[in-house]
């Protein structure tokens, strides 16, 4: 295992302090619990955006606090949902007056550990609302499981909600709001090699040199299915697919198409996925007018790529579109 | 040694080295059907459990505020699935424990209460290929035993040779609940991280009661 | 070699293709020959910027145009230099009265290929400046060498130039300017693993478990030592060491600290690089007053990172402040 | 075949033919001290350049003529240093060789008009293991060759022996420039790529005259 880092046991308190402290205008380091919160207090009366998960996903959720996105952010261990204990501080923090939308992705872990704050929060009288995230498609008979995973559709759900937010939506609205990004969001991703977790110091899964992993999570877990790797446009296809059909958009349709990079995958590569998937999309009559390109909610050094589509109507373009001022989106 | 306060504390710092002494073992299981944190996570716990341990001021006055204790430094250090999982178990546990030291049935009612915390957390039932696999039958065989007028030795004993076989047939299974069941099928052939340690810590119990 | 690529054949036109379809709102792209430009003119009266060089280090050069920034970015095929009909195509078409700069890297190719394009465009009675940045201190003996290479101080002379032209800088001045930030920017780099290029087919060099490169390239070239992997704080003091010194930075002067990302690094530790390059340069009185932290300039897949300091005055700081519109610096 | 225009189109045929077969030796030691893409830029443009004379609607007139195309297709399709310098190489070759046929000085003027193209272009000089390495033995061969009142055949034989031998000597040298001099000592003990395929152009010239 070759990684710049200290150790295993200081990855996560050093990449905060770094963080922090890169971005100092933005956002603000807490320690014990540990949790990132805005710079400047939420604005009074602006409902607060909370959202949280495992590190090793950077620039998710740090990346994304700030001005018209999350107003607290709060890092668990390498992979590992953050405790109940960090998420209440942060809730309590971000609160402003008029209550918090924490922004969960789908794992039982994170599952369990916001609840348990809910429980925590609620206990402080603060006005808590929670949405769950559950945009992966790999993820079969979700029924029956612990249900389709969160992955990387969850940073359009936190700009979109924190763009209501800043608007003056009430705490319903957001959630509202939210809910319907969650509604109307899909992807799927494929692993080219697998990551190590520090203190593991092993890959989580191995791949032959011509073996791919399709539907694959953020976590190093092993995706759907293992196959033969095949060119760009064909593995574009295998996870436009599953998305397209479950999301159900199609002729005359408006959307936001996202290719995002595990983190060890070059911006080439996430350009020539983009190129096909916005091809197979205006094949079938669906309208690109927003992208996002780059590495946004990542798997460490993993290589590979998902594909994350969001059928936009006005109110949610409109949204997409307001000011935002993070150190990961800017505009 | 009796089911007493003191007992309590050696059974946890027994906890803590074991988990310690495995780590690499649970978190290659979690690596397989997983996402490889598992035993990084419990030695965390057990770890930070330990350092409050050695920081107390007075000996705890029941096997409860012990356990108490176990439960809060869990659900503040853990994490994932496994903390607010174990951090219910300890705590629905701690109550049922409110005692300076343990018959068989109390025993008995420390084991149903702690799976009794995690059915109420997880949701998963038997046969999903969780800890709830080897908790359910544990408690299982502890009320058995408890029944039969046994010592909260011989329950623990029980209850530890049940955890563990339930750990075990967690190998058959197909993953329903939890990060494992994102593999479906593929999931079979591996034995479940959670089930695993939750043998760890009822054979634990076992052993430093005898 | 597992890439998400159709064939290396097709790398360059489909990058191209799928960055200007995602950023349609900044960029255009032209075909034979190949180059990208701001999506509309450059505004007339303004001094152009254009820059260029191998493919392969996305978001360079690409990335950086739109407002504020370069006019107009000509990419070579994966790691050579463009071709001097590419480059002037691209003068001509960025030149808005006022002339035009050239940012080159030092690069034996990129250095012959701008002066054939310069004597080319120079024919078309183009008013055509260029400035060579060499910021990398990790080649050794530069006066008897090709000099020391271009790296990822380009952007940083890319920027402040672009903001200079912006304010109405003529030619002359506009030249000044960016000669200015190359002589206070230095820069150098680690890998931890090489890049495979993809019509080779194999990795550049290799690099056991336990090795890492200092002083390497972006080219996936070896660098100048190959030694035991050392902690990130060990490697971010090999690596800063020559750039302070070179630059002969110190006590009381103000810095702009850039970590820039070789491609398939976590974020993670690039925060944890920072964090600690931040570190060594306040305890020998240098105040970090700007940051940059991310993949700017990379090679492919390749894990690594590369620190660069550029000495900032009040104009330096005012410049790299000023707004920027482009793919990769948006503020 | 005598060194005509008939000739200069096979010759240069043959070039993109080897150049097309060695092409992953060519990146390979390029790999080793450069950026692994000297065989690929080579290939890229020669392919062009036949391309380009596959289209050609009437025969070219002068040896010239076909160099210049050569020259300009080098130039705007390989890129990277080897195509300003191969480029300016067969430019100014072009202009030495405005002649339907060549004897054995006119050979010579091609081969030190190459020469002092690389020279110019690139401002190295001998021993900084780059390309003139092999131009430059190779120019003083042939110049040597002409003198003796060699043929072009026998001119491009002495030029093509020297060039190889140029190529293999710069496995000794430390470069000083182009990409393989950030190596430093480490570039000693690899043969230069440039000068590489320096070599194979006039060993193929000199074939393809026989
Ligand atoms: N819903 C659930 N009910 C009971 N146990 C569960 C549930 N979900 C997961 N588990 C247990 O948690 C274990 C994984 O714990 P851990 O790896 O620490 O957390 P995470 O899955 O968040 O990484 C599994 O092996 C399983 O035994
Ligand atoms: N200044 C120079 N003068 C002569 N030849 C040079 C010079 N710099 C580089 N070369 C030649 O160019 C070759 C490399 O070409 P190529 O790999 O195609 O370009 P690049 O180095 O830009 O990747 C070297 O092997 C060397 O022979
Ligand atoms: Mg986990
Ligand atoms: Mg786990
Ligand atoms: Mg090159
Ligand atoms: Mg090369």
């Amino acid at each position: 295992m070759k990684k710049l880092i200290n150790s295993p046991e200081s990855v996560l308190a050093q990449t905060v302090e770094g963080f922090t402290l890169a971005h100092s205008d933005l956002v603000e380091a807490h320690t014990d619990p540990v949790f990132i919160s805005r710079a400047t207090p939420t604005p009074s009366g602006k409902v607060a955006l909370v959202s949280g998960g495992g590190s090793g996903h950077e620039p998710l959720h740090g990346g994304f606090v700030g001005d018209g996105m999350l107003d607290a952010a709060v890092p668990g261990a390498m992979f590992t949902s953050p405790t109940p204990d960090q998420i209440e501080a942060a809730i309590k923090h971000a609160d402003a007056g008029a209550g918090v939308l924490n922004i969960v992705k789908n794992y039982t872990g994170d599952v369990m550990n916001f609840e348990m704050a809910v429980e925590l929060a609620e206990a402080d009288d603060i006005n808590v609302r929670s949405v769950i995230v559950n945009d992966d498609v790999a993820v079969e008979d979700s029924t029956w499981t612990a249900g389709r995973r969160g992955v990387a559709g969850t940073v359009l759900v936190e700009k979109i909600a924190g763009a209501a937010a800043v608007r003056g939506d009430d705490l319903d609205a957001v959630t509202t709001l939210a809910q319907k990004v969650v509604d109307n969001v899909r992807s799927m991703g494929v692993a080219l090699t697998a990551c190590t977790v520090p203190h593991a110091g092993e890959p989580s899964f191995t791949l032959a040199e011509d073996e791919i992993e399709i539907g694959i999570g953020i976590h190093g877990e092993p995706g759907r299915e293992r196959i033969k790797l095949r060119t760009a446009d064909e593995i574009t296809e295998l996870l436009l697919g599953p998305v397209v059909e479950d999301l159900g958009i199609g002729n005359g349709e408006k959307a936001l198409l996202f290719v995002n990079g595990m983190g060890g995958t070059p911006a080439s590569e996430l350009y020539i996925v983009y190129r096909h998937a916005r091809k197979l999309l205006e094949d079938q009559g669906v309208e690109v007018t927003r992208s996002l390109v780059g590495n946004y909610v990542t798997s460490l050094e993993m290589q590979g790529a998902s594909i994350t589509v969001l059928r936009l109507d006005e109110e949610l373009t409109t949204l997409w579109d307001a000011p935002v001022k993070t150190a990961a989106l800017n505009w | 040694m009796t089911a007493d306060v003191q007992w309590s504390l050696s059974w946890i710092r027994d906890v803590a080295a074991r988990v310690s002494e495995r780590k690499s073992e649970f978190t290659t299981l979690d690596r397989e059907i997983g996402d490889a944190d598992h035993g990084e996570n419990l030695n965390r716990g057990f770890t930070a459990v330990v350092e409050r341990i050695d920081g107390l001021e007075q000996p705890p006055g029941t096997i409860g505020d012990v356990l108490k204790l176990v439960a809060t430094t869990l659900m503040s250090t853990v994490g994932g699935a496994s903390g607010p999982l174990y951090g219910t178990a300890f705590l629905r546990a701690s109550k049922a424990a409110a005692v300076p030291e343990l018959d068989g049935q109390a025993a008995s009612a420390l084991i149903s209460a702690a799976l009794e915390g995690v059915s109420t957390r997880g949701k998963a039932v038997v046969g999903e290929k969780t800890m709830i696999d080897a908790w359910a039958p544990a408690a299982a065989a502890a009320a058995q035993s408890a029944e039969n007028g046994e010592d909260a030795a011989q329950v623990f004993a029980a209850a530890a040779q049940a955890a563990a076989q339930g750990a075990e047939e967690t190998i058959e299974l197909k993953a329903t609940k939890g990060r494992a069941s994102y593999l479906g099928e593929r999931s079979v052939g591996h034995k479940d991280p959670g089930a695993t340690t939750t043998a760890l810590i009822l054979e634990s119990a076992a052993r430093t009661v005898q």
